[in-house]
């Protein structure tokens, strides 16, 4: 038996991980997939609250937020190419002009 | 059963299915040649051994002492992981696969599956698709434009087909409503008035044949295999590969032929289901036998497509993806929900 | 109301005028413009008589509804028509006069480069004047009002380049905007205490209210702001400044305008609300007292003008003065009276003086005239009978009507013998000034310069009268003269319609057989004749004096006036009346404006709050924008910063709840 | 077997863990990406864990087997190499990271705190397919058409996006949006 707040922790540090991924990274690339790594660490915590409160719906949510990390990487890597042809880079600090 | 004999029973049985399996693989790609060799007519392997039959020996022994030589200017660390990721996912969604009922074997009755996942069909699923990265790292990690080309072929056009793929069995699903391999065929046991095989395979036909096109294509097979198209691309993403690796990547495409034709006749052929009579022994045995005969028939399908189909252009071969083979899934799909809904 | 009389037409044809010649009078001939002009105005002349012709056979009052307009509530206003005995009165002068003016200017202004503007100016003005006198209420009476108003801005500063004609237009606007700020808040009283501005409904509201003859109220107070207007409207003390200065405008607009029609509107609005006047006595008192001291003082400054307008202007000021004291005796129908032969004999005046001044070349100093008699007969004798009739002598026009004022103001029982008595006075002066002008105009000899430059260019370029060099005086065209021959002919029997009461008894459905008439019976008929011998007798005294100084002894003038030397200035200089209020009003205000609300509030309070909020925020975003450096990582920065505080807070917050619990 | 689920539990984490951490530390994004998938794989792990064997298979198809495919598909397409180490923003280190720091801290000490140890059991919540399909087609029923309606406009706009030459590599980028 494991008790929630372990779930709870490894999420929270997954999401800070993202975070932080975010911060630090300087790939655009990379800064997608710490967000991305946010969004696992969230789906965990559903998944541990519904096991615990017995609500299925907790699942539920899980799939919802999948479909949209599907549909945000789908359209944010779509950007991303379309950065790369613009800027010939994909490093974020070489990408700080608000329009080119 | 007590616990010890539960894991002895998987040990014995994964010791024994990866032999079948890559046994079967070896003697697959004899078949192959011979087959082919035949089509064309040729004599195929013939050397070594009767009818070459030990060829698959020679090749094994072949690859094994080859020089395992690394090209400079590859990214190393992915060059080696490639193949093993390939061959080793490919390897292993064999063990959701059941080959039969259970066996009585000193009074415990041991299913004739490695691991009985009331959700195999989804692991598979999620199984071959994580495949997919053995390719489109083997392709990236080998610096060269031609493995490129052939990893962003396989990897576009297996996350494409994948999707088919998935939607084809959704009308199986929905007939058995069940994700359990074993009981979807048990679904399809018994017969319709007597003597046409409950199989969903008539239900089914369309779902079938979207299923097929779409396994073509995940297995990187003719007429879908555009990542190893030789004319356009030396040879795809392999170009960089020798000896055990180059090795690894065959066995992995071959060992996920089997796997397909496994699925297909699970699903679509009733699986071990057959005529069944003779002692005890042989009547334990014959649904293996029927399982196996009905992999032979889908492997030597294969092999007959291949020696007769040309290969399609890259842009036929997404267009087909996408503006036919998933329209038509969605089609069956729809239309099997109504049906069962009645 | 049987018959549906389409009063609107009247107003609307002349603005139909306006339309067409305001958008296509630039392009178009002078003549195409003056039929226009002149169609427009004499339709609605025409139709006038019709109304007039048809309302003697239906019931007055006769009310026609064309449009709601506002509806907020209990309170409404509508676009509708009012016509009644007084309103009839108005509408034939107004179009009439008004008509015949038109008339007048296609001669007096045909060379004028904005021929197009005037006339489209004049028939606005019909437009407006008509839809005041015809108004059903208060509101819609209003807008005449600006729109005469406005009209009159316009008028006054027609020639706009030159610099006295733009600000005597300035000065018009401006003091009129002070008279009706006072009519506005007598509306807005009307509005909260009898809810409604419809004449009918508002005077049935006051009729039964009794007198306030114990001191001032509600009536009182909205008689007086009346009052104020149509003390604005119609130059009377302390606000008539306006109207010499108005004579800047062309002679017709002074005739149109600043004598026959607008001015009397205040009389016209007085006499309309008599119902809260009658029951306002001290109101009524002011109303007298106002009249009666600018009857007397107007008149003085007359004597001594030498500008032939001003001169004229100075009478128009008078005599409204005495069509004020009328009313304020509560004799409404003789001011109606006067009001009416008053159009006729000074819009006359007034369009003779533009013939005179047309005749000399622009000329309007009488001292640079004389003996124009032989020039231009046809302008003497119609203005020497509009003199007769202004002075008072009988039968002509003008003796009725004021002798019917003295009349009142002295047997009244709001009147009293100190207002006949001035009235007196200023009858004689009246008609010493008159003939003053009469004899300095067309006795003796030309004094006038001969050919070359016309004296001081008053009318500058723009007036267009000295496009041709006048040799000698020439009479004007006979586009001119006929309607001057008409306005003489009306001068003389003008005033017959007022003998044995008529007028009054035409009048009395709208003013009641009121006060004035108890009173007229009260007091005996011999009274009234010797009265009226009086008057007679003094203006016969004012003709022969005004001959003995200006025609068999034209020097004696300047002795007279040197011997009373400050005086004589004091008057010449209109008592300094427009100093003063410039001491008093204008440069305190002007000051006012530079100093405080200028400088003081526009530039120190707004203009720095706002150019410092711009400033701080100028600065304030300097330092924050190196937030936004575009730099996707340091946004992340600040997010993850921000959520921490969040979470801080949040948690306090639930420390507190857990605390609480 | 409440030791062998924490073991398993500790295994998954651990690997959850380090993938997290060697995403950080890697300076190649394919590397980047490859450990983000252990991520994904152990979580899918710690799913089954918690009994929700169906959003782990489907955590497996649609994040490790598509979108991460799509990852790596990109980071193939644009040829990403080692990430430069430029100095980019001090804000970012400034406040970005102690912001991190100290929130992190906060919520581990409330859960801590505040969740105590009630233990879940293994497979506590079976979330089987069609439990969970019926709860999505039918209390969800309206969030789910949503999110259908959310796909469409991802897919239009991630072709309209990606498709600026003839030669769009925008068709994959389609596909996971569909499974």
């Amino acid at each position: 038996m494991v008790p929630l707040s372990y779930y709870l922790v490894l999420s929270g540090i997954l999401f800070a991980c993202g975070v932080a991924g975010f911060l630090i990274k300087r790939n655009i690339i990379t800064i997608f997939m710490s967000i991305e790594l946010m969004l696992n660490g969230v789906n965990l915590s559903f998944v541990a609250f519904a096991a615990h409160w017995h609500a299925l719906a907790g699942q539920v949510f899980v799939f919802f937020v999948m479909v949209v990390a599907a549909a945000e990487a789908a359209v944010g890597l779509a950007i991303i190419i379309a950065v790369y042809r613009t800027r010939e880079t994909l490093n974020v600090d070489q990408v700080n002009l608000l329009k080119l | 059963m007590p616990i010890w004999i539960y894991i002895l029973s998987s040990v014995i049985k994964s010791a024994l299915v990866l032999f079948i399996l890559l046994t079967a693989v070896a003697y697959t790609v004899w078949l192959e040649r011979k087959v082919v060799g035949h089509m064309q007519n040729r004599w195929g392997p013939t050397r070594v051994g009767p009818f070459g039959l030990l060829q698959p020996a020679a090749d094994g022994i072949k690859f094994l002492f080859k020089e395992d030589l690394t090209p400079p200017h590859v990214y190393k660390p992915l060059f080696l992981a490639a193949p093993l990721i390939a061959v080793i996912f490919a390897l292993t969604s064999i063990a959701v696969i059941p080959f039969g009922n259970s066996i009585r074997l000193f009074g415990y009755d041991i299913p004739l599956q490695i691991a009985d996942v009331n959700t195999g069909l989804l692991l598979i699923l999620g199984i071959t698709s994580i495949g997919v990265y053995g390719v489109a790292l083997a392709g990236w990690s080998s610096n060269n434009k031609y493995s490129l080309l052939g990893g962003l072929r396989a990897s576009a056009q297996m996350v494409s087909y994948e999707i088919s793929l998935g939607l084809s069995l959704v009308g199986v699903l929905i007939l058995s409503g069940s994700l359990s391999l074993r009981e979807i065929v048990d679904a399809q046991g018994g017969h319709f008035w007597g003597f046409i095989p409950h199989w969903n395979i008539f239900t089914q036909p369309i779902g079938f044949f979207c299923y097929l096109m779409a396994a073509y294509a995940e297995t990187n097979r003719i007429p879908f295999d555009l990542p190893e198209a030789e004319t356009e691309l030396v040879a795809g993403y392999h170009t960089e590969y020798s000896a055990m690796k180059f090795a690894m990547f065959f066995m992995a495409e071959y060992a996920n032929m089997i796997t397909v034709a496994c699925l297909a006749t699970l699903l679509f052929f009733g699986g071990w289901h057959g005529p069944i009579f003779g002692p005890i022994l042989l009547q334990d045995l014959l649904p293996v036998f029927w399982f196996a005969a009905k992999i032979f028939v889908f492997l030597f399908v294969y092999i007959w497509v291949r020696g007769t189909l040309p290969r399609f252009r890259y842009d036929q071969l997404m267009a087909f993806g996408w503006k036919f083979l998933l329209p038509l899934a969605l089609v069956n799909l729809i239309a099997t929900a109504i049906a069962v809904a009645w | 109301m049987t018959a549906n009389l389409n009063l609107w037409l009247i107003p609307v044809l002349p603005l139909a005028g306006t339309a067409i010649n305001g958008f296509l009078g630039k392009k178009s001939s002078r003549t195409a413009v003056s039929a226009v002009g002149l169609f427009f105005s004499g339709a609605a002349f025409l139709w006038a008589l019709k109304v007039a012709w048809q309302a003697s056979s239906i019931d007055l009052p006769y009310q026609e509804f064309l449009a709601h307009w506002i509806r907020s509530g209990a309170f409404s206003v509508d676009f509708a028509f009012y016509l009644d005995q007084l309103s009839l009165i108005m509408l034939l002068v107004v179009t009439g006069v008004g008509f015949l003016i038109h008339i007048y200017s296609v001669g007096y202004m045909w060379e004028d480069p904005s021929y197009y503007r005037f006339f489209t100016y004049l028939n606005l003005f019909m437009f407006f004047m008509l839809t005041l006198i015809l108004a059903n209420n208060y509101l819609q009476m209003f807008i005449g009002w600006e729109g005469v108003g406005l009209v009159s801005y316009l008028l006054v500063g027609f020639w706009f380049t030159k610099d006295s004609a733009a600000s005597a237009g300035k000065k018009a606007f401006i003091v009129n905007r002070i008279g009706d700020f006072g009519f506005l808040i007598a509306l807005f009283l009307i509005i909260q205490h009898f809810g409604s501005l419809n004449f009918t409904q508002v005077f049935d509201r006051v009729h039964p209210l009794a007198p306030e003859t114990a001191g001032a109220g509600l009536l009182t107070a909205i008689a007086l702001l009346l009052m104020v207007g149509a003390a604005g409207k119609s130059a009377q003390i302390p606000l008539y400044v306006w109207l010499p200065d108005a004579m800047e405008g062309p002679t017709p607009v002074s005739a149109l305008i600043h004598a026959a029609t607008m001015v009397t509107a205040g009389v016209y609005m007085v006499s309309r609300s008599h119902v809260i006047f009658e029951r306002a006595p001290v109101a009524l008192t002011v109303v007298a007292i106002i009249g009666t001291l600018t009857a007397l003082f107007a008149a003085t400054i007359g004597i001594v003008q030498t500008d032939i307008k001003k001169v004229l202007a100075y009478s128009t000021i008078s005599q409204l003065g005495y069509m004020f004291m009328a009313c304020g005796v509560g004799a409404f129908s003789a001011g109606i009276f006067h009001l009416m032969t008053h159009a006729f004999f000074k819009g006359l005046l007034f369009l003779a003086a533009g013939s005179v001044i047309h005749a000399v070349g622009g000329e309007q100093d009488m001292r640079k005239m004389g003996g124009l008699k032989s020039y231009i007969p046809w302008t003497f004798m119609t203005m020497g009978i509009a003199t007769l009739a202004i002075s008072g002598i009988p039968p002509f026009a003008g003796f009725w009507s004021k002798d019917e004022i003295l009349w009142k103001a002295f047997s009244s029982e709001h009147g009293s013998w100190i207002y006949w008595l001035i009235g007196l006075i200023t009858a004689f002066i009246t008609s010493f000034y008159m003939f003053r002008l009469l004899f300095m105009t067309f006795w003796g000899d030309y004094r006038g310069a001969q050919g070359d430059d016309h004296g001081h260019d008053s009318h500058g370029s723009s007036h267009g009268h000295d496009g041709h060099g006048h040799g000698e005086p020439h009479e004007s065209p006979m586009v001119m003269l006929v309607p001057l021959m008409i306005l003489a002919l009306l001068s003389v029997v003008g005033g017959l319609v007022g003998i044995g009461d008529r007028f009054d008894h035409f009048l009395s459905p709208v003013f009641g057989t009121g006060i004035a008439e108890a009173a007229g019976e009260a007091a005996s008929k011999a009274t009234e004749y010797i009265l009226m011998g009086i008057s007679v007798l003094v203006a016969v005294l004012g003709l022969l004096l005004a001959y003995f100084l200006y025609v068999s002894r034209p020097h004696l003038p300047q002795r007279i006036a040197a011997s009373l030397n400050g005086f004589y200035e004091t008057v010449l200089h209109k008592y300094y009346v427009d100093e003063i209020y410039a001491a008093l009003f204008v440069k305190p205000l002007i000051e006012g404006s530079t100093q405080i609300l200028w400088q003081g509030i526009d530039r120190k309070v707004i203009d720095d709050t706002i150019n410092n909020a711009a400033d701080g925020a100028k600065h304030v975003s300097d330092e924050v924008r190196h937030m936004q450096s575009g730099n996707l990582r340091s946004y992340a920065g600040w997010i993850a910063a921000g959520a921490a505080c969040v979470i801080a807070w949040m948690l306090w917050l639930g420390m507190g709840l857990g605390a609480g619990k | 077997m409440i030791s062998v689920h924490l073991i398993l539990f500790l295994a998954f984490g651990a690997v959850a863990l380090a993938g997290a951490i060697n995403l950080l530390a890697q300076t190649h994004p394919i590397n980047s990406a490859l450990s983000l998938i252990a991520v994904m794989a152990a979580l899918a792990g710690e799913y089954l864990l918690l009994g929700a064997e169906f959003v782990a298979a489907v955590q497996v198809i649609v994040y490790a087997g598509a979108v991460m495919v799509l990852f790596v598909f990109t980071i193939m397409l644009l040829n990403a190499g080692v990430e430069e180490n430029t100095k980019g923003s001090k804000v970012a280190i400034m406040f970005g990271v102690p912001g991190v720091l100290i929130g992190s801290l906060l919520v581990a000490w409330v859960v801590l705190r505040h969740s105590g140890t009630e233990a879940v059991a293994a497979g506590a919540l079976p979330g089987s397919p069609k439990t969970l399909g019926s709860l999505l087609f039918h209390e969800f029923l309206l969030p789910f058409e949503i999110t259908s309606i959310l796909i469409l406009i991802a897919i239009m706009g991630a072709v309209v996006l990606a498709s600026k030459p003839p030669t769009s590599p925008a068709a994959p980028t389609l596909t996971e949006v569909v499974d």
